[in-house]
C-alpha cells in the first residue's frame, strides 16, 4: 500500500494521466467523455498524491530518463509548484464538471475533452518543469491548446480572438525562446536550479531576462500587452473562459515568478518598480473597462486584465523586509483568483444558457431564476472584491500589508482604488439580478450539474479564506533563495 | 589565411548578406505569391547555412519542414483564401448571431510603422549588444554529450539528445504534433481539394517518385541513429509524399476508415508514453531506457513516431477533419 | 575564422525584420511569414552559437532546434486553417481592425 | 596536385559556368518558357558536371552511385516541375514570346 503509494505520487503521473487520456479521446471519440471524465479523475488523484508527498517529505526531483541535469531533463517540485498543482487540479474539477453538461454536439464534446485534457497535462509539466527549454515547450502546448479551446465556440467572434490570441503567444513564446538561447550561449545549462547558481550580472543575461519577461509579460497580458485578452476570453465557450482566466494565464505568470526568484542575478529595484506600475495601471485601466462592458462575459475578461494586475504587485514589494508577505499575499491571490473567475465564468455560462444573452442590464429576476448560479455568482464576487471571509479578502489584506510594511503606500492606494472598482462592477451584475424585473422568457435548462459546477468552485474561492496557514506552510517547502534575497523567512 | 579558409569566409560573408536580403523580401514584397516565394528561398538558404554551421540534422529538418512543408502549406492557404467567398459554407453557432459576429472595428487599432520601428531598434540593439559579448569560444555541453554518448550505441549524438538525454522534451514534441491535429480537426470539416485535373505528367512523377521516397524515409530513420536523420526527417518525408499524392488528386487519407487514420495520428505518442511507463514498471525512471536495449527501444519509438508524423502532417495539410470520418463526428455540426 | 558571430548578427537581423512585419502588416499570411523569419532568426542565433569551439558543434541545441521548427511548424499549420476559417466568415484575410493591406 | 584532382577543377569549373548561364537567361530571357527551357537545360548539364567531377573524388562506388542517383532524381524532378509550370502558365493564357 505504501509502496504504491509512493509510486503513484511520483511526479511523472500528473503529466502522463492526462496526456494518455487526451490521446485516447482522439482515438474514441464516441466514448471521449467515458474517458474524459476517467483521466479527469485518475489526474485528480495523482495530483494529491503528488502534493501530499511534497507537503511531507519535502522537495522532489525527478531525472526523467534518469540522465540527470545538466544532459537530462529533471522534473522539480517545489511548494510553489505544489500550490498551482493544487489550484489547477480544483479548478479543472470544477471545468471537467461542467464540460460534462455544457457541450451538446457530439463533435464538440470530442474534441473539448482532447483539448481540454491537453491543456491540463501542458499545465502539470509546466508546473513541474526544472529546465528552461523544457518550459517553452510546455509554454507552446499550453497556448496552442488554449488558442484551439477557444476556437470551439465557432463564429467571427471566437475565430478572430483566437487567431489573435495564437500570433500574439507565438510572438511571446518566440521571445521567451530567444532568451534560453542567450542564457545557454552564456552558461550552458538549462536546469533552472544550476543556472540559478551560475547567473551573473552581465550584458547577455540582462537581455535574455528581457526578453523571457517581454515575451511572457505578453502572454500573461499584463497591461498595455493586454489588447488580445478581452476578444479571446469573452468569445471563448465558457468553460473555456474559466480555464483561460483561471489557470492559463497564470502559468505564464508562474514561469515569471521562477525567473525572478531563481534566475535574476541581483536585487535591482528599477524593474520590480517598473512592473508594479504596469500592474496599478492595469488595475485602473481593467476595472474602468469592465465597468463599460454590456456583456458579462466581456466585464469578467476585462476584470481579469485588471486582476491580473494585483499579481505584479508583488515585485516592488519582493525585495524588501515584507516580501515573505507579499509572496504569500500573491499566491493567495493566484488561488482565490483562479476559483472566484472561473467560477464566475461558469455563472455567466448558465445566465447565457438561461437567458440566450449575457447583456448585463437585462438579468432582471435571475435571483428566482436561477437561484444556485446566482448563489455561486454573489460569492464568487465577494471574492474577486476582497470581502471577507475570502480568499480573495486574506490575499489584498496580505498584498496590502507588505505594502505597508515596506513603506511604499502608493500601492495601497492603488489596491483600494481597484476593490471599489470591482465592488462597482460586481454589484451592477448582483443589483440587476436581485431587482425583480421582467422575468424574460426562460430559454433554456440549465443542467443541475452545470450550477453545481459553478458553486463548487465559489464556495472554493470562500473557503480558501480560512487555508492561509496551510497554504504558507506549504509555500516555504524548498521557497527558492530566502536567504540571499533578503526579508525574514 | 590560406586559399580554402579565403573561399569559406567569401561563402560565410555571402550567405550572411544574403539571409537579412532574402528575409526582408520575404516579409515586405508587395505580391503575397512574390513573398511566399522568397519565404521558400530563405528555407533553403538557411538549410545551407545549417550545412555550413555542422549541423546536417537540422538542415535536413529545415529543408523539409521549414521549407519544403511550410511552402506548401503557405501556397495551399493562399489558394484557399484566393476562392474564399464571405458567406459561404459559414459555420454555425451556438451563440446567437449578434454575439458571433466580430466586435467593432474601433476596438483595436494597428499599430504605426514608426512606432514598430522604433520597438525593433531597441529590440535589435539589446540582441548584438548581447551576442556580442557573448564568450566566442564555448563549446557547451558537447563535451558532457561526447562522454556519455559511448554508453549508447548511438554515433549520431543529435539523435541521442533527441530520443535519449532529452527524451521527455521530444515526448512533448509529439504531443505538440498530436495536438496540432486535433485542434485542426476541431476547427471542421477539410476544405474540398481544387478540382484542377492533375495531369498523367504528375501522376508518372508520383508514381516514380513515390517508392523511392518511401525507401527514403526508411533509410533515414535506419540511418538516423549513426549519421544525419532521424524519426522527424524520415516522417516529413512520407508527409510529403503524402502532399504530393494530394496534389495529384490521389489523396491518401480519403481512402483510410476513420479509426484507422485516429490510430496512425496517435500511435507514435502512446507508443513512446508506452515505453516510458513500462520503464517505470521495470523500476527505472520513466524512459530510462536500459543499457542493452536502448537502441533497440529506440528505434521502435522512432519508427512508429515515423509514421505518425507522416499522417499528421499530411492532415495538417489538408486543413481540416476528413470527410471519411464515421466517428460519429461526421457532418458534426456546432 | 570563426564564423559564428557573422550568423549570429545575421539571425538578429532576421528577429527584427519578422518582428517589425508581424507587428505592421495586417493580411494574416504576411503576419504568419514573418513570425516564421522571426523564428528562423532564432534558430540561426542558437545554431550560430553552438559552432563557437573550433572542431566540435554542440549537438544539445540542435537538437532544441529540431524540436522549435517542428513546433514553429505546428503552430503555423493552426494558425493558415484558422485564418481560412477567419475569412470565410468575415470576408477578409486580416484581424478586426487591421485591414488586409497590399494582398 | 594529381591529375584526378585538375580534372575534378576543371569540371567543377565547367559545371560553374552552366549554372550562371543558366541564371543569367532566368534573369535576361523574355518570356517564362524560354527561361524554363534555359533553366532547366543549363542547371541539368551544369549538376551532371559538377556530379561527375565530384564522383573522381569519390571513395567507393557506393558514393558514385549516390551521386548518380541525384543527378537522375533532380531530372526527373526539374523535368516534371518546368513542365508543370509550363502547363499552368499557359492554361492561365500566356502567350509565347515573339519578335
Amino acid at each position: 500500500m505504501i509502496a504504491l503509494a509512493v509510486a503513484v505520487s511520483c511526479p511523472i503521473w500528473a503529466i502522463v494521466v492526462p496526456l494518455v487520456g487526451a490521446a485516447l479521446t482522439m482515438l474514441w471519440p464516441r466514448r471521449a467523455t467515458f474517458v474524459g471524465a476517467a483521466a479527469t479523475l485518475t489526474t485528480l488523484a495523482v495530483v494529491t498524491a503528488l502534493t501530499a508527498r511534497i507537503a511531507q517529505t519535502g522537495v522532489q526531483r525527478y531525472a526523467v530518463g534518469g540522465w540527470g541535469a545538466p544532459l537530462g531533463i529533471d522534473l522539480y517540485a517545489d511548494g510553489l509548484s505544489a500550490i498551482l498543482l493544487a489550484i489547477t487540479a480544483a479548478v479543472a474539477a470544477g471545468v471537467s464538471l461542467y464540460g460534462l453538461r455544457y457541450f451538446r454536439a457530439v463533435s464538440v464534446l470530442a474534441y473539448f475533452w482532447t483539448l481540454w485534457l491537453f491543456v491540463w497535462a501542458a499545465l502539470n509539466a509546466l508546473f513541474l518543469s526544472g529546465d528552461i527549454f523544457n518550459l517553452y515547450v510546455t509554454l507552446e502546448l499550453v497556448g496552442l491548446s488554449a488558442v484551439a479551446l477557444v476556437a470551439l465556440a465557432g463564429g467571427g467572434a471566437a475565430l478572430t480572438g483566437a487567431l489573435r490570441y495564437l500570433l500574439v503567444s507565438l510572438v511571446g513564446s518566440a521571445s521567451y525562446l530567444l532568451g534560453v538561447a542567450l542564457l545557454y550561449g552564456q552558461y550552458a545549462v538549462l536546469d533552472i536550479a544550476s543556472l540559478g547558481a551560475q547567473v551573473q550580472p552581465d550584458t547577455v543575461t540582462w537581455v535574455a531576462m528581457a526578453a523571457m519577461f517581454a515575451g511572457l509579460m505578453l502572454k500573461t497580458a499584463l497591461f498595455p500587452l493586454h489588447f488580445w485578452l478581452p476578444a479571446a476570453h469573452g468569445a471563448a465557450p465558457a468553460p473555456v473562459s474559466a480555464v483561460l482566466s483561471g489557470l492559463v494565464v497564470k502559468a505564464s505568470f508562474y514561469i515569471l515568478v521562477r525567473l525572478w526568484l531563481q534566475l535574476f542575478p541581483i536585487a535591482v529595484p528599477a524593474p520590480g518598480q517598473l512592473l508594479g506600475a504596469l500592474g496599478a495601471a492595469a488595475i485602473l485601466w481593467g476595472s474602468i473597462q469592465a465597468l463599460r462592458q454590456e456583456r458579462l462575459k466581456m466585464l469578467l475578461a476585462y476584470s481579469t486584465v485588471a486582476q491580473i494586475g494585483y499579481l505584479f504587485l508583488v515585485f516592488p514589494l519582493a525585495d524588501t523586509v515584507a516580501a515573505q508577505t507579499a509572496w504569500l499575499g500573491v499566491l493567495m491571490f493566484i488561488a482565490s483568483h483562479a476559483l472566484a473567475k472561473s467560477a464566475l465564468f461558469l455563472c455567466a455560462g448558465n445566465i447565457l444558457r438561461y437567458y440566450g444573452h449575457d447583456r448585463v442590464h437585462k438579468l432582471g429576476g435571475a435571483a428566482r431564476g436561477e437561484p444556485v448560479t446566482f448563489f455561486a455568482l454573489g460569492l464568487a464576487g465577494v471574492s474577486l472584491i476582497g470581502l471577507p471571509p475570502s480568499g480573495g479578502f486574506i490575499a489584498k489584506w496580505l498584498l496590502i500589508e507588505a505594502a505597508m510594511a515596506s513603506g511604499q503606500w502608493w500601492w495601497v492606494l492603488v489596491m483600494v482604488t481597484g476593490a471599489f472598482l470591482a465592488a462597482t462592477y460586481v454589484f451592477r451584475v448582483l443589483g440587476d439580478g436581485l431587482i425583480s424585473g421582467t422575468v424574460s422568457a426562460r430559454r433554456q435548462v440549465v443542467a443541475p450539474g452545470m450550477a453545481g459546477a459553478a458553486l463548487l468552485l465559489a464556495l472554493g474561492a470562500t473557503v480558501l479564506g480560512f487555508l492561509a496557514v496551510p497554504m504558507d506552510e506549504l509555500r516555504q517547502i524548498g521557497w527558492p533563495l530566502v536567504a540571499v534575497r533578503g526579508g525574514q523567512p | 589565411m590560406d586559399a580554402l579558409g579565403l573561399v569559406n569566409a567569401a561563402f560565410d560573408l555571402v550567405v550572411i548578406v544574403l539571409l537579412p536580403a532574402v528575409a526582408l523580401g520575404a516579409v515586405m514584397s508587395a505580391d503575397l505569391f512574390k513573398a511566399i516565394i522568397l519565404f521558400i528561398t530563405l528555407g533553403l538558404l538557411l538549410a545551407l547555412t545549417w550545412v555550413r554551421l555542422a549541423a546536417p540534422d537540422v538542415a535536413l529538418a529545415e529543408a523539409a519542414i521549414g521549407s519544403g512543408l511550410m511552402g506548401a502549406l503557405l501556397l495551399s492557404a493562399r489558394e484557399r483564401l484566393a476562392r474564399t467567398r464571405p458567406g459561404r459554407d459559414r459555420r454555425t453557432s451556438h451563440y446567437p448571431r449578434w454575439m458571433t459576429h466580430p466586435p467593432p472595428r474601433r476596438s483595436h487599432r494597428a499599430v504605426s510603422p514608426w512606432a514598430a520601428s522604433g520597438l525593433v531598434l531597441i529590440a535589435v540593439a539589446g540582441l548584438t549588444a548581447a551576442v556580442v559579448t557573448l564568450p566566442h569560444e564555448a563549446a557547451g555541453l558537447a563535451p558532457e554529450v561526447a562522454r556519455q554518448t559511448p554508453q549508447r550505441d548511438l554515433a549520431n549524438q543529435v539523435t541521442f539528445v533527441l530520443l535519449d538525454a532529452r527524451g521527455y522534451d521530444t515526448l512533448l514534441e509529439i504531443g505538440v504534433l498530436l495536438l496540432a491535429v486535433a485542434a485542426v480537426w476541431s476547427l471542421g470539416e477539410a476544405p474540398e481539394p481544387p478540382q484542377n485535373a492533375a495531369g498523367p505528367m504528375l501522376q508518372g512523377f508520383v508514381g516514380t517518385v513515390g517508392p523511392i521516397m518511401v525507401l527514403v524515409a526508411g533509410y533515414l530513420l535506419w540511418a538516423g541513429t549513426d549519421a544525419p536523420g532521424g524519426a522527424f526527417q524520415a516522417g516529413v518525408m512520407l508527409g510529403a509524399l503524402g502532399v504530393l499524392l494530394s496534389l495529384a488528386g490521389r489523396h491518401p487519407l480519403a481512402r483510410l476508415p476513420g479509426w484507422a487514420l485516429r490510430l496512425a495520428v496517435v500511435s507514435g505518442p502512446m507508443l513512446f508514453l508506452a515505453v516510458g511507463v513500462t520503464m517505470i514498471g521495470l523500476g527505472r525512471h520513466f524512459l530510462e531506457y536500459p543499457q542493452a536495449h536502448a537502441k533497440a527501444l529506440i528505434l521502435l519509438i522512432e519508427a512508429t513516431a515515423m509514421i505518425s508524423i507522416g499522417v499528421i502532417l499530411v492532415s495538417l495539410y489538408a486543413g481540416g477533419r476528413p470527410l471519411s470520418d464515421e466517428s460519429g463526428t461526421r457532418k458534426g455540426r456546432l | 575564422m570563426n564564423p559564428f558571430l557573422g550568423y549570429a548578427l545575421s539571425g538578429v537581423l532576421l528577429i527584427g525584420i519578422g518582428l517589425y512585419g508581424a507587428i505592421v502588416y495586417g493580411h494574416l499570411l504576411r503576419k504568419i511569414i514573418a513570425l516564421n523569419v522571426m523564428s528562423g532568426g532564432i534558430f540561426l542565433v542558437f545554431i550560430a552559437l553552438a559552432r563557437r569551439a573550433p572542431g566540435v558543434a554542440d549537438p544539445v541545441p540542435h537538437a532544441m532546434v529540431i524540436t522549435g521548427i517542428v513546433v514553429a511548424v505546428c503552430a503555423s499549420a493552426v494558425a493558415l486553417v484558422l485564418s481560412v476559417r477567419v475569412a470565410v466568415e468575415t470576408g477578409q484575410a486580416a484581424l478586426p481592425g487591421d485591414h488586409e493591406d497590399r494582398a | 596536385m594529381e591529375a584526378i584532382d585538375l580534372v575534378t577543377g576543371v569540371g567543377l569549373v565547367l559545371g560553374a559556368f552552366f549554372f550562371c548561364a543558366g541564371t543569367i537567361a532566368l534573369l535576361r530571357f523574355p518570356d517564362i518558357y524560354t527561361r524554363l527551357h534555359a533553366l532547366t537545360k543549363g542547371d541539368n548539364v551544369g549538376l551532371a558536371l559538377v556530379l561527375l567531377a565530384l564522383s573522381f573524388q569519390a571513395g567507393s562506388w557506393s558514393e558514385v552511385c549516390a551521386l548518380l542517383l541525384i543527378w537522375l532524381l533532380v531530372m526527373v524532378a526539374s523535368s516534371t516541375t518546368s513542365f508543370l509550370i509550363a502547363q499552368a502558365a499557359q492554361r492561365k493564357g500566356v502567350k509565347p514570346w515573339t519578335r
